[in-house]
């Protein structure tokens, strides 16, 4: 009974709080449903850079060249040897195949070729390498362990692309992490700073509280259920504000992506799993910044 | 009720606001404190329910020695403590009766119990019409009335009043005397700390005097009274 | 030096505050304002200085009508006019001689000049030993003192004292009532808001009575003083 | 003598504020610092972006195809022509030269190519478009009018890939200014709540000034002040703040951009421009939310 009795009192208390002074709740919601939208703004991004990254890195081809005149079945069993230790696809190019691609990609000598009697391009097997070993060193690796097979003549994988792309990926990365960083480290600061400032416009209170008797406990609940409240409503809006985003911009955004990128990356801005993710995040800073800024002014 | 003991306090970097308090209150007294502005009977006030720490001496309240109490010991203490704050300390932005509820609330009385002894209460004080309006839109005298209340409305078994006249007519304050008399009839112990000489002589309780921090008489309410009258 | 012609005062939702209120007070006049808690004196030194505006009625002060006066205009109306909150009104975090400074701060008075104006003040309020404190560790009559000396720092024409000695001990009171009845003489015409039946009887000052809204009696000095006895 | 005095009254009320509250002005300019920051972020961001992009674009090349056997006197009048046109280098590509080049690109047809009798390329100008002209519609006219010049036999200009870049270019710019919109919205908002809110911590201090005849405008003046100090200082930590960072970050981040084009982009984070832009914005940030704030509190 007093349990309860307790429970309704804090409940009261918050609601009071906020009826009685909207204007700081306010700012604490909006601090916090900013912080959040830029997290989850952040979150999208990172999301979609790594997408881009997984259709770019789709390009990266190790062409392993093998001796002229390998008999095709040998080939065939050295392809089947290169997909089970790649783990990706391999295709069998055969010299013909070679030199109609040559004659495809360059129009201005195809004359040229057709007028050869022998084929001077020797088969090969393309590889395609899944997303884990896309860097340069497991591609140096690769391509060092191929060339040593037999019937193997060389391995060639673009080295400086690849180098240039998972440098790409690097920068873009660390970019991503930077300001991953920035806006979280903002978030907490800001919004346990707004917390912080609106229990000190109420210091006032917290301290009559106390003069009549109230334990630490009885004065913190009321603070943290607002905290907690607040989060959530800030996740929400959160949410809403990333959905009304990702319904202005998306089209434009998935459009441009679309082009860019074979594949067609859906920039899946909203998912189910961010929303929760916005509510949990809004609900712990919520609660921890109240807490903390509340642990502030009962010590004091 | 209350014993202290060669007690002292000073401010940081100040002269002794109280020097050498030694006083005893029997369960069940009323007692006046009385002395010239800036005696320092509020800062005693404070020493009893633990709002300020002494520098020296022990203080004992129901047997208890708050002088050594842990920090979370305190709200247990001034549950039984009712205090008339000289400076009222109502929030500003809750109801006359959810400013008196506090006090129950924070015993985890449920709200409609709470709610009955509250209107009671505020009854006894002159204002139940009052009950849904905030602090701000009070009178002076109004809001007096509601600290009375919520220092009261919990039966306290020691009621601290700073002052609790200051800002009421005499109607008003007969009436209210009245109040803590029947409130000490009935058991509690009464402090009450105050200027007014017209208390002191009709009500002829004993008396304590403060100035400049010493306690300077101590006299039972005959006496005093006898002395305000020839003053 | 201020005239009310059937001034009403209501909060919106509330029975109304005060009801046709007729009052002329003259230029150098000492007049005390008295009744019970919630009569409405305070309510009506708020309409004189426009802290409240009135529900009806006309309201002149220094020939000026407060009713209609131009939101930026009252600044300059209130320089003119001390006064002495019931609840302080203090800023809690500026010290003592800050506070008092305040009045003379916003006429753009020079710091020094202020400076010397302050402790003088200070001085005749009993405070110049306070000088450098924060209100907040001040007692309950420390603090209605200096209200006073910022309310009188800048020479007001006219001075509003609402329970000025509330909390001070009857030797203050006395100090402060002659501070008073000091400015009085010099020129300033004083309007003080009082329960303490004492003071009627002893300054024998034209008595104004309020009940419930109502003026019932305004008597010279000399029969309210008489009245007062006889009660 | 008064208008003196009255500075000094709004000075002294500044510093008193200051000193009696460091808590709330703490957490208006950690609020500052981190919104100037993180503007400052995103500005260095952008320009590095900007760099990349004109970096990437230099690779944009149009060739412009002669008729086999054209004059070299002709073919450098055209060449001539074509640089006043474009704006940028042309460079001309003799028949020999082209095949050679062919050969280092295509090791393996090489040997099939230097036992041709006849060279079966014809020559060509390569032109290397200015900045502004990169775009594939800009490039799309260009190559229109290039082809109706008489000895042009046909224009390439790789018009995937350039459509292609501008479209990375073009994700990059939205994505730019999304990002600097959300912070400079969350900014402004943050930081005007924040000072709402030490503002509103001092209501009664409004309130009291008020009563002793304080006009609106000595209420403000300091708040103005404060507000004012508050941006400056915040600006100034949130230039040291990205000095360190650029000096911590910003070696890791050449050095992969560096190798990234090759120009080698110098990531300026820091630019003295900046550190007046952040001043300046500070400044008018506090300035402006506290004069918003104040008048809220005044017209109550
Ligand atoms: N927190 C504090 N810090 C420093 N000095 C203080 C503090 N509180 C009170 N004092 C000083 O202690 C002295 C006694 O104050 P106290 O409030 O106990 O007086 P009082 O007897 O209640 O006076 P009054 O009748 O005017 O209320 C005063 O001179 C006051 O200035
Ligand atoms: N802002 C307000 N809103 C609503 N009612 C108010 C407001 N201010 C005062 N009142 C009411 O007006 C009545 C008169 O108040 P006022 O403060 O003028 O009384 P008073 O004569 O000064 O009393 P006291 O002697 O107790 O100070 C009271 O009943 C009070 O509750
Ligand atoms: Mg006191
Ligand atoms: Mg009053």
């Amino acid at each position: 009974m007093s349990a309860l009795a307790k429970a309704a009192s804090a409940w009261r208390s918050t609601a009071e709080g906020v009826r009685h002074a909207p204007f700081v709740h306010a700012i604490a919601v909006v601090t916090l449903t900013i912080a959040l939208f830029t997290a989850g703004l952040a979150r999208g991004a990172d999301a979609l850079i790594q997408s881009l990254l997984a259709s770019l890195g789709g390009e990266v081809r190790v062409t392993v060249y093998l001796e002229e005149g390998l008999p095709e079945e040998d080939a065939e069993t050295l392809r089947r040897g290169l997909e089970q230790r790649v783990g990706g696809a391999a295709t069998l190019v055969t010299p013909t195949d070679a030199l109609e691609r040559l004659g495809r990609e360059l129009p201005e000598v195809r004359g040229l070729l057709v007028s050869l009697e022998d084929n001077p391009l020797p088969p090969s097997v393309e590889l395609a390498v899944p997303e884990g070993r896309r860097t340069p060193e497991a591609l140096r690796a690769l391509a060092m362990e191929a060339r040593r097979l037999p019937g193997v003549t060389d391995v060639e994988w673009g080295e400086e692309a690849v180098a240039r792309l998972s440098a790409i990926a690097r920068v873009l990365r660390l970019g991503g992490a930077v300001a991953f960083a920035v806006v979280l480290l903002a978030t907490v600061t800001i919004v346990a700073a707004t917390l912080q400032l609106s229990i000190y416009a109420r210091r006032e209170e917290i301290e009559i509280q106390k003069l009549v008797g109230a334990t630490d406990r009885f004065v913190r609940v009321p603070f943290v259920l607002e905290g907690l409240l607040q989060g959530l409503l800030g996740g929400a809006l959160a949410s809403a504000g990333l959905l009304a985003f990702s319904r202005s911009a998306g089209p434009h955004l998935a459009q441009l992506l679309a082009f860019l990128v074979e594949g067609g990356v859906a920039p899946a801005l909203l998912t189910p799993r961010l929303v929760m993710e916005l509510l949990l995040g809004g609900a712990l800073l919520g609660l921890m910044g109240s807490l903390l800024a509340v642990r502030r002014f009962l010590r004091a | 009720m209350i014993e202290m003991f060669h007690v002292y306090k000073a401010y940081p970097g100040d002269p002794p606001v109280l020097t050498d308090i030694n006083l005893r209150v029997e369960k069940g007294e009323f007692l006046f404190l009385t002395g010239p502005s800036g005696a320092g009977k509020t800062t005693l006030l404070k020493l009893i329910f633990c709002a300020e720490e002494a520098t020296r001496g022990q203080i004992l309240v129901g047997g208890r020695n708050v002088a050594r109490i842990r920090e979370s010991a305190i709200p247990f203490l001034r549950r039984n403590i009712g205090v008339v704050f000289q400076d009222f300390k109502l929030l500003p932005h809750r109801t006359v009766e959810d400013n008196v509820a506090l006090a129950l609330d924070v015993l985890g009385v449920p709200r409609l119990q709470a709610r009955e002894r509250v209107r009671g209460m505020l009854k006894r004080v002159g204002l139940e019409h009052k009950a849904d309006v905030l602090p701000l839109k009070l009178s002076g005298g109004e809001q007096q009335r509601v600290v009375l209340a919520r220092a009261l409305v919990n039966e306290p078994t020691l009621l601290l009043a700073d002052e609790p006249t200051g800002n009421l007519d005499p109607v008003r304050t007969l009436e209210i005397m009245d109040l803590l008399r029947d409130v000490n009839v009935r058991g509690t112990t009464v402090l009450v700390a105050t200027h007014d000489s017209t208390l002191l002589s009709r009500y002829q309780k004993r008396t304590v005097r403060l100035e400049a921090g010493h306690i300077v008489s101590d006299e039972d309410g005959v006496k005093a009274a006898r002395r305000m009258v020839g003053a």
